[in-house]
């Protein structure tokens, strides 16, 4: 009981401090800090998306970037077709998200292991190559947005502190989701498959049906990371696939702690932050990024999954 | 408890970032080069901001102004650039953004820039919106629409006769910019046409195909590491009987790389090195003496860009007045190294376009080298469509 | 067109042999020691930059190939006891982290070092060129040789694994690494010698390529994430299965890229047939992939779970 | 009636069979023995029958209807559930979420994304009751992984039951535990008989010739005789294939 009371009291805490953040940033005369802090809100979602696969299904997918991809051109796509409304580009993007992930979930969860990280990295590079190519959206050079999304028909979010704030309402919103489908019948079935799935199927269970299911609601949670980011960034490119950004979300899923959702959004903004500030240092603060990684996964014994799973049951 | 700890540190961390407020200082002109300085492409950023630093240092205090020049690189990625482009106007409160070099980055940086009021000045990307469409009064080009380039060849190509043009460009939207801007000014056949994977290495598959058709010549745009491989494994298959027309393909960026195997391959440029100027006498030594490397077209527009915002800014007396600094900029109030340079409507260059060719120096360095010149005082296409306010 | 077919089907051979130099490295330390390395991309890149210099040092391609290869073998040596050897009982996950990690050190420490400008290794002048093959068609001699090279290390390997005492251990360590232990080999040396070995075939293909195409920061990048769809199709920890992996990779995608939009054109217009190549060529080899494992999860010569 | 009739099962790896051309039926409500030899194929044949393996031939019937080309989990729907030789638990799980879990596989409406499961009384009750079945319900809240041996072989039973099977496959439930836990298991046995169909493969003779109603023996894949426990005992060609000689010392 206590363990809930300081993990609530963790998830106020921090919430609480974003929301607070805009203020700070006025404070200090400095309206960037609210653009900085979007862009972590925007990947802490797309970093809970893959904790509730990773951590608690076991699933390490090595291709989430695919669907943040996938939500940012819902946006390009639809603004271009002069559906602007936000509302309508999160449902395209969750539904080109679900559709994905329903086929190429269906197909990498007949393999485990190294077999699972890999076809989901190659899928990833599917999404990638398909939007480069796609030249009506710009292939490779992607699309400039000429508006954000609107809010009730009206350009609410142009404003930055607003389109904050709403990234900010969604990303509670999805932790709350996500916090409620790990404690349900469906999150104890899945994570009894990570634990062991032959006992599962030995009570009765088909593990594939439930983390194909999740694949597809982490998939979905990931497509709004991308509608958001989009909206940040004016600006939707195949880049969002780079197999690098899957890549960098598993990093801040590790970081953060494996199968605590609170912790995939601290570790979103540790690793953003962490970037913002090596990349003041030195131009090739990704040296010094790698060897931190490198050290981390190194110092800790019994290897950073393990580490942290531990403390995710004590 | 110990998760409320690391939060507690993560929240005060976050404030550390927090850059100092905007220096909205009248008396310091701030600069942002926004410039691609990672990756494969990473050559180009380089030139570019050596090219400005180079002019900077020669002039001194930019417009008469406490100068603070901020480089920044752009990692080639739109979303980063865009982020480092609102950080540069907003947090740092640059007056004057020099960059990208790549169009797609254009594309992103432009918004967030303008809309701050600053002005933008590309030394090298020139994407057919912003000459066209989309132009706008605080962005400026120093360097050249993109479709001209290609053009050029094209025009080349019409007045040798050929009739049988083969036509390779990566498939992305610069490629398929290219291909147009040829056929543009070119009205013979085409003998075939391939867009490539985008980054692609090996073209042995398409150099089969232009093998079995024989073609009359061969029209490729082929930017940065794409063009090193495509030149040479040309030269190593036997090609090169065909003439090899190109833009942005054989330049002083790739040529290091390339060396033996692109000489006497042709290409369409608004400059060379050996273009008989004064001030591009002064530029190419000095940049060679400073850098040990044959300046490409980059490194020139990047030189220009700095010298036209000095002038423009001793003409407007200072940043502040906006308008009257456009006004100074709009009137290209320096000596380009191009000799010929002005601004048209649009604010892209109206200025002279060459045949090169590639040549090995007697100092053993390899660089393009002036052939013919192809058009004068050339305008872009898309000038018409520029509805500026 | 069966002469372009002819030469296209030997272009897409000299890629798959390209792709089959790295992945064989790749397979076997997969395989064997059930290891994910990201960090293999970035090995063969190191290797074409050595390449690289050792040629501009040496004044020869020929000796800066030599070079190369002992000097691959000991950065393979140096991050198996710095790094890898850390890492063998870890889950998978850690290992991608700290390969993920070592692949932004090396892109970045290779940029440092050697800058971002692509480089490149002059051709030898007695491989420079090319012969002629079927009427007007010709061929570089260059591709023949990494051909040639590519068959004699996969004719070499077959012969390692199939025939001497340490291959028998390779293969009984791909089984299983308890009963290696048992029957007293020392199984932390066995993985040193196999990872050292690996990186010096995947150094082995950098330096092969050094004069064919550019060598720059990204090179690793792409080829890592091909071979690593070479060796799913082919099967983990399969020699055999990367050598068929590769060569149906290199075959389909420089076929598909070539009479992919030929063929589309037979069945729709022109300019959709065009649009609809360009899309599917980069994706063929991923469909590839992903219509194998649906029908073997395993890949082709994977062991059935 | 026979809940469990076995036809021509047959298996083989490679040239080696391992299930050889195997019959065997099973009555509804007794405990049936399987004893034979290690390495007569018991493990694999428990294996075929819940699906866990698959099988070249033959036929599976259970409660009528065919098993064969069935996955597990459908097995276990269908009321046959098994527990492994080596212990096979949630030991991230308490021993409650280890059962309840079981119980939730029985009650359907798994795909609940939104009500918390610990505060579910139904589940937690059936699976309560599970555990104070086979005597650990005052371990309920503990690890699963913290469990001792014996517990967690009981743990292993109290999930199979959760899952309420007619006919309950026990893969040697008293391998590896102590005289004392042994006897507590052997009582769980006892108590289950008759309430459910059981078939147990067990080393422990002393266990299988106290508990059993019939016994079937295994040897190199087939079953040489079948038979209540005086009749194997009796049997020849038994004694002479498997207790005569590893087992004539213990015998009664």
């Amino acid at each position: 009981m206590s363990r809930l009371m300081t993990r609530r009291n963790a998830a106020l805490l921090l919430f609480s401090g974003f929301a607070l953040l805009p203020f700070v940033a006025t404070m200090l005369g400095d309206s960037y800090l609210v653009v900085i802090a979007t862009r972590i809100l925007g990947f802490a979602i797309a970093a809970l998306a893959l904790d509730l696969i990773l951590g608690y299904g076991g699933m390490v997918s090595f291709g989430h970037a695919a669907y943040v991809g996938i939500g940012a051109y819902s946006v390009a796509i639809l603004s271009r077709a002069g559906i602007t409304d936000l509302g309508a580009h999160l449902l395209a993007g969750i539904a080109g998200a679900v559709l994905f992930a329903l086929v190429t979930g269906a197909i990498s969860l007949r393999t485990r292991g190294i077999y699972f990280i890999m076809i989901t990295l190659a899928f990833a590079q599917m999404a990638f190559f398909f939007f480069v190519s796609l030249s009506a959206y710009g292939g490779d050079d992607g699309v400039t947005l000429r508006a954000r999304s609107t809010l009730l028909g009206r350009p609410l979010l142009e404003d930055d502190r607003t389109l904050y704030y709403v990234t900010l309402a969604i990303l509670v919103a999805l932790y709350l989701l996500a916090v409620a489908i790990t404690r349900s019948r469906f999150g104890r079935v899945l994570t009894g498959a990570r634990e062991n799935p032959v006992r599962m199927q030995a009570i009765g269970f088909s593990p594939f049906r439930y983390q194909l299911t999740a694949f597809v609601i982490s998939g979905a949670m990931a497509s709004v990371a991308g509608v958001m980011l989009a909206n940040q960034t004016g600006f939707v490119s195949p880049a969002f696939m780079n197999w690098h950004v899957s890549g960098e979300l598993v990093v801040m899923v590790v970081l953060g702690g494996i199968g605590n959702l609170l912790g995939a959004v601290a570790g979103a903004t540790i690793a953003l932050l962490l970037e913002e500030w090596l990349g003041l240092l030195t131009e090739h603060w990704r040296l010094l990024f790698g060897l931190i990684l490198v050290v981390i996964v190194l110092a800790s014994r019994d290897g950073v999954s393990g580490l942290f799973r531990r403390r995710d049951r004590p | 408890m110990t998760q409320s700890r690391t939060i507690l540190a993560l929240l005060a961390a976050s404030t550390c970032l927090a850059g100092p407020a905007a220096a909205q200082d009248d008396d310091t002109l701030t600069i942002g080069l926004l410039l691609t300085l990672s990756g494969p492409s990473a050559v180009l950023g380089e030139m570019a901001r050596d090219g400005f630093q180079l002019a900077a240092e020669e002039i001194g205090d930019i417009g008469g102004m406490t100068t603070r020049i901020i480089v920044v690189d752009d990692e080639l990625k739109p979303d980063v650039a865009t982020n480092k482009a609102r950080e540069l106007v907003q947090r740092n409160g640059a007056d004057i953004v020099v960059g990208p070099i790549f169009s797609n980055i254009m594309g992103a940086i432009a918004k967030p820039v303008v809309d701050s009021g600053a002005i933008l000045i590309s030394p090298n990307a020139g994407p057919s919106v912003f000459a066209g469409a989309e132009c706008h009064r605080n962005i400026f080009a120093t360097s050249y629409q993109n479709d001209q380039m290609h053009e050029v060849m094209g025009a080349y190509a019409q007045a040798q006769g050929f009739d049988n043009v083969f036509l390779l460009a990566p498939n992305y939207q610069a490629g398929k910019d290219a291909l147009a801007g040829f056929r543009h000014s070119y009205e013979g056949g085409v003998a075939g046409e391939i867009f490539t994977q985008l980054g692609q290495l090996d073209y042995s598959a398409e150099l089969a195909q232009i093998a079995a058709m024989q073609p009359d010549a061969v029209f490729a745009f082929m930017p940065g590491g794409m063009g090193v491989n495509l030149v040479r494994q040309y030269r190593q298959a036997g090609l090169e009987t065909i003439p090899f027309l190109s833009a942005f393909t054989v330049d002083e960026s790739t040529l290091p790389a390339q060396q033996d195997a692109a000489v006497s391959f042709l290409g369409g440029s608004n400059w060379a090195p050996d273009l008989d100027t004064p001030e591009n006498k002064a530029f190419v030594e000095a940049y060679e003496a400073k850098f040990n490397q044959v300046p490409a077209v980059y490194a020139m527009q990047a030189y220009d860009a700095a010298r036209l915002i000095d002038a423009a800014v001793r003409e407007a007396g200072g940043v502040a007045d906006r308008d009257a600094l456009i006004a100074a900029l709009e009137q290209a109030p320096f000596t380009s190294v191009r000799g010929d340079f002005s601004f048209g409507p649009n604010h892209f260059p109206i200025q002279d376009f060459y045949l090169t060719e590639v040549v090995k120096r007697e100092d053993g360095k390899f660089a393009t080298s002036i052939v013919e010149k192809i058009f004068e005082d050339y305008q872009d296409s898309y000038v018409g469509d520029c509805q500026m306010d | 067109m069966t002469s372009l077919f002819l030469l296209q089907l030997l272009n897409g051979v000299q890629f798959g042999i390209l792709l089959f130099l790295i992945a064989a490295g790749l397979t076997l330390v997969f395989g064997i020691m059930d290891f994910v390395n990201l960090a293999h991309g970035v090995i063969y890149m190191v290797g074409a930059y050595l390449a690289v210099s050792f040629t501009q040092m040496t004044g020869s391609y020929g000796l800066g190939l030599l070079l190369t290869l002992p000097a691959t073998l000991l950065i393979g040596l140096v991050l198996e006891l710095l790094v890898f050897r850390r890492l063998y009982d870890r889950p998978h996950l850690d290992q991608v982290l700290a390969t993920f990690g070592l692949v932004m050190i090396v892109t970045e420490g290779v940029q440092i070092i050697w800058g971002a400008a692509p480089l490149s290794v002059a051709m030898p002048e007695a491989l420079s060129g090319s012969i002629p093959l079927i009427g007007q068609m010709r061929y570089p001699v260059f591709r023949l040789v990494v051909i040639g090279a590519g068959l004699a290390t996969a004719l070499g390997l077959y012969l390692i694994i199939g025939h001497t005492r340490i291959g028998m251990r390779l293969r009984a360590g791909a089984t299983s690494r308890a009963m290696v232990s048992a029957l007293g080999v020392d199984i932390h040396k066995l993985f040193t010698v196999i990872f050292a070995f690996g990186a010096m075939l995947a150094g082995f293909a950098g330096a092969m390529v050094a004069p064919i195409l550019t060598v720059d920061p990204g090179m690793g990048e792409q080829v890592l994430i091909l071979a690593f769809v070479v060796i799913v199709i082919g099967g983990i920890g399969s020699v055999r299965g990367a050598f068929a992996g590769a060569l149906l990779v290199g075959i389909v995608d420089t076929m598909g890229r070539s009479f992919g939009p030929i063929l589309l054109r037979l069945v729709m217009e022109p300019a959709a047939a065009g649009q609809a190549g360009r899309v599917l060529a980069p994706m063929l080899v991923y469909i590839l992939m992903a219509a194998i494992l649906a029908a073997r999860p395993t890949g082709l010569f994977g062991q059935k779970t | 009636m026979n809940i469990l009739e076995v036809r021509g099962l047959r298996k083989a790896y490679g040239a080696l069979k391992v299930t050889d051309d195997l019959d065997l039926t099973v009555r509804e409500g007794t405990l049936h023995a399987i004893i034979g030899p290690n390495g007569a194929g018991k493990s694999t044949l428990i294996a075929q029958l819940s699906g866990q393996a698959g099988s070249d031939a033959g036929s599976v019937r259970f409660a009528g209807a065919e098993m064969m080309g069935q996955p597990m989990h459908r097995r276990v729907r269908a009321g046959m559930s098994r527990s492994f030789q080596i212990t096979s638990i949630l030991p991230g799980f308490t021993a409650l979420e280890n059962v309840a879990v079981a119980v939730q596989a029985r009650a359907g409406h798994s795909f609940s994304f939104f009500a918390p499961v610990a505060g579910e009384a139904a589940l937690n009750e059936a699976a309560m009751e599970a555990l104070a079945r086979v005597g650990i319900q005052d371990r309920a809240h503990v690890r699963a992984a913290s469990l001792s041996h014996g517990e967690k072989r009981q743990l292993e039973l109290a999930i199979a039951l959760a899952t309420r099977p007619r006919l309950l496959l026990l893969d040697e439930p008293l391998a590896g535990t102590s005289g004392q836990e042994a006897e507590r298991l052997i009582g769980v046995m006892r108590a289950l008989k008759g309430s459910l169909t059981l078939v147990l493969i067990e080393h422990d003779m002393d266990a299988v010739f106290a508990l059993a109603d019939r016994i079937s023996v295994l040897v190199y894949g087939r079953i040489i005789a079948t038979g209540s426990p005086a009749e194997i005992r009796g049997d020849p060609q038994v004694r002479a294939a498997y207790l005569g000689e590893e087992t004539a010392g213990e015998e009664p």
